[in-house]
């Protein structure tokens, strides 16, 4: 069949995180919140962080959306868990890159899983549903004053 | 008839390439129709030709420029059956067409405790006008609901068209659930308490025989993009009474009659209407588009979707897991159909079925109060024209099937 | 140089045609400019190969058009040197723009006893919408008077523009009297007493270089449909300050973030105002226009219609009876010359130079206010554009001399 | 030269009539007026009529324009100068399809000297100047009440 091509786009590690997200839920105690809508699709992301000292140490994310954009949030909580916010807005900067094919080589340390959406450069409508949680992560850090 | 009607594919030189190594299937006509060689070609021939602005010139181009402008009206008079050309107005499009309403009309019409009745399945063109009309004016905004089938609830109707009601507005036909609205009916109901009617007649206008005073509307607008026409251009129609106490809204250019220091005069409806340098090649494209689809026929062209439709819906329906919102007999149903599969989300399936060269949108159709009585999220649709053919019907059954295969071990 | 110039009219087939048979000489630019191949052709090539509606799709057209329609935002900025394409919106044209400034900032802005400061030479567009706002607010409306060479009169702006002023709304260049006014200068008095500026960039941003932050405006529209670019497409410039404060005018379609019953939030500036589908197809024809204009040099253009002038105007001076209005300095002139020819009326010399194949305007050019400031009821307008040439100047000259002997025994 | 065909319009009666227009001034007893502009050109036409009985007893108009509206205006007030309500509105008629070339014969008694204007149809952009005066007289006769 003419699929093929969306195994590039649906790799089986997205596939995996849509299916069971890490850190979906909502967090008990006091913390930073924010929620996100993406317009075009009527996806709606909720996260909340609780930050400790400098270091993001517990981040959780609801709402629904499609399986880039869930995907996309789970995978970005596994790699932003335990950061510092400087090092966050690294990354924030890199998968920005990678996503757009601006930049896709010596990112690998830093972004981790979130690699795994290299090939969407090739699917520009979807770039923004993987963009979404990397967004909502910097708007609440950015909130908090955690940035400069 | 399909035979026949095939033929007309070999105008739109767009539908013959490949997307993603697959032939495209263009299936998003809702949101805008392709355009037939005759239209690009009369665009282009008026920019090679005859072009100046209108109305303001005494040289040859000007006149030339002018009498093409203003015998557009006439076209769109006759396709609609409005009583005299002075009722046609050009505006951008439907939204512009809408939001002019209510702002010329609506706010000169309105007080606190009037009330302003629409659908639950508006387009947020037809929707927002009226809520902003509503927050301005002190009126109240009401909703018809719907029956489980996505049709208009009439009793619902009958219910909110109160002696209170001031203005009743709603879609000809959806955007959403490829249903088409009994609008006589509406109108009936709507004089009897003394209430205008304005129809939004975007998903209409393309798709079948247009008649404004059998309809019984009083206003009737709708765009050229979605039927064959170029981008920038559509039509407000209403009743002369109306437009002729309806203050203009844009000032400048040819709208005017006489400016002092101080104090403007404007001219007649239509012209009070179009303040600046109008859209003119767009109205020589809605005239070429015009004149294309009546060559062809505005009836033949609905018995033709309906025909597609009566060949995809029993298909689709055989599909696990697969959801058709509206109503299930092809009879009643338009040439738009929306549906979900299962529980994969709507932008990875239009994405999947783009991978095949089938091109749908995805998303809320800027209807989110209708996802929301319908208690969804977002949905894929499908929508037809005249051009598309039974091989289009079967290729998207083909790629729907495909997609369920492809993510079968997950969502679906 | 005008020898390089001359090679531009190849790309304009509309002027090698014959009217009244004599060879066409297209000189009511200022109403409207012709259209190049490469224009004409990059809207039929986007309706040919990647049309559909732009925001809203997954799938590739819509893809491809989204793309080309936001890239030419940049084209925009970079042509009138913004500092952002956010500071871009795609309108209908000038007129839209200055009613969307005076509605939108204007009505959100004023109050009774503020003042409105524009000048005796507006068009209509850049008139009408004030006094308007003016009825509304009860704001008051002044005009600053003009120098007898139609230039302004800098020191009837001194006091004009106080403290009192919100608002001053002046043409870069005069679409009549074929002058450039100081926009800095303005700039710096109206912020001097805190009001802000609107420019209407009508008859500028199509002859030279614009930058609006060199200019200190705080508002700069223009119209695409004369500079190359297709009719119904225009750019409203505002810093993004008063972008992000003003409140959209036209609801629904893409320029909303989410619906509710009864209340909406909306997109971020620049997609706030564009509400319904937009004129896509135009705004790709604006991208070809500046580019096509941009592969000139807007200096170069300026340079050259000063050379036309410079050969023009002493011709003019040397008819006898022939009034020039505006500048008699070739310098300070820009490629618009407005005469009179002795008692005759300028739709009589219209007419009479139309039948020698010459194209220009006659009457109040949208400038009543002008006219009877300087004591006449119409002018007759010759307006250039780059791809004239000086055998166009000569057969005017010509022509003009033709129409007086003509009549010569009656009113010249 | 080229200008030849200019002569088609701007034959020697309408330039005649242009140069020493009849009846131009106001009227000095109570009488019938209207002012009509020309939006495009910035025309000014204005017209009195005494009405006397059952006919145009007195005729004058003012105003300033092209020598088309002038002459047109002024071969008008000689024409339906004594002439009853019902004839002027039918000459009214007669002259915008003479002027629009969709019934150019049988109608020289109707009209006299106003025929002159036959040529105008050729030239588009001048109807309406040639019109603005009977489209006055018309709406003056209308406005009193003399028309059905
Ligand atoms: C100085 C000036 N302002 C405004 C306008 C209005 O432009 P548009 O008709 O494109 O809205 C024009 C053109 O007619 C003009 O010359
Ligand atoms: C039912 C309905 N109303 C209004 C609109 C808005 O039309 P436009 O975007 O052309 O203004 C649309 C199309 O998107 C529609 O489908």
């Amino acid at each position: 069949m003419t699929l093929s091509k969306l195994n590039n786009l649906y790799r089986q590690v997205i596939l995996d995180h849509a299916a069971h997200p890490r850190h979906y839920g909502t967090l008990k105690d006091s913390k930073e919140q924010l929620e996100l809508h993406n317009p075009t699709c009527g996806d709606i992301l909720k996260l909340e962080v609780i930050l400790k000292d400098n270091w993001i140490d517990e981040i959780a994310f609801s709402g629904s959306g499609c399986t880039i954009s869930q995907a996309s949030a789970s995978i970005m909580t596994v790699e932003v868990l335990h950061k510092t916010p400087v090092q966050v807005e690294k990354m924030v900067t890199a998968f920005s890159e990678l996503v757009t094919g601006e930049k896709t080589t010596g990112v690998q340390e830093l972004l981790g899983d979130a690699m795994i959406f290299e090939g969407i450069a090739q699917f520009p409508a979807r770039i923004k549903c993987a963009t979404l949680a990397w967004k909502a992560i910097y708007q609440i850090l950015q909130k908090a004053g955690r940035l400069e | 008839m399909d035979k026949k009607m095939n033929d007309y594919v070999q105008d739109f030189p767009i539908l013959r390439q490949k997307v993603n190594d697959e032939q495209l299937v263009y299936l998003d006509n809702a949101a805008t129709s392709q355009k037939p060689r005759p239209v690009i070609d009369a665009v282009a021939n008026y920019y090679y030709h005859d072009n100046a602005n209108v109305h303001r010139g005494v040289h040859t181009l000007a006149e030339r420029a002018t009498e093409s402008f203003e015998k557009v009206r006439t076209k769109v008079k006759n396709f609609i059956n409005a009583s005299s050309e002075r009722e046609i107005v050009y505006t951008k499009g439907t939204t512009e067409g809408l939001n002019w309403i209510a702002r010329s009309y609506g706010s000169t019409h309105l007080k606190q405790g009037d009330e302003i009745v629409i659908t639950y399945m508006e387009h947020h063109s037809n929707l927002v006008p009226w809520q902003q009309l509503a927050h301005e004016t002190g009126a109240q905004l009401k909703y018809i609901q719907l029956l489980s089938d996505g049709r208009l609830d009439m009793g619902s109707a009958e219910k909110l068209i109160t002696d209170k009601t001031a203005i009743v507005a709603v879609a000809h036909a959806s955007n959403v659930l490829g249903v088409v609205n009994p609008i006589t009916e509406i109108a009936n109901l709507a004089h009897k308490h003394g209430a205008v009617l304005v129809v939004d007649g975007a998903q209409s206008a393309p798709h079948m025989k247009i008649d404004v005073q059998q309809l019984g509307a009083d206003f009737f607008v709708f765009s050229g993009h979605k039927m064959l026409a170029p981008t920038g251009i559509g039509i407000l129609w209403a009743k002369s009474i109306f437009l002729a106490e309806m203050p203009p809204l844009e000032f400048g250019g040819e709208m005017i009659n006489s400016v002092e220091l101080q104090q403007t005069t404007f001219k007649e409806f239509p012209w009070k209407f179009e303040g600046g340098t109008q859209n003119i090649a767009g109205v020589i494209g809605l005239g070429a588009a015009i004149d294309y689809l009546s060559a062809i026929g505005m009836e033949k062209i609905e018995l033709y979707e309906r025909s597609l439709v009566e060949n995809l819906l029993p298909e689709l329906l055989k599909i696990e897991g697969l959801k058709v919102y509206g109503p299930l007999d092809p009879v009643q149903h338009s040439g738009i159909i929306s549906f979900n599969l299962g529980q994969l989300h709507p932008h990875d399936v239009a994405t999947a079925l783009d991978m095949q060269g089938v091109a749908v949108r995805a998303g809320h159709h800027c209807a989110q109060p209708l996802m929301e009585y319908l208690g969804v999220s977002a949905m894929v649709r499908a929508s037809f024209y005249f051009y598309n053919t039974s091989e289009d019907v079967q290729q998207l059954v083909k790629a729907i099937k495909a997609t369920k295969e492809f993510f079968k071990n997950d969502t679906v």
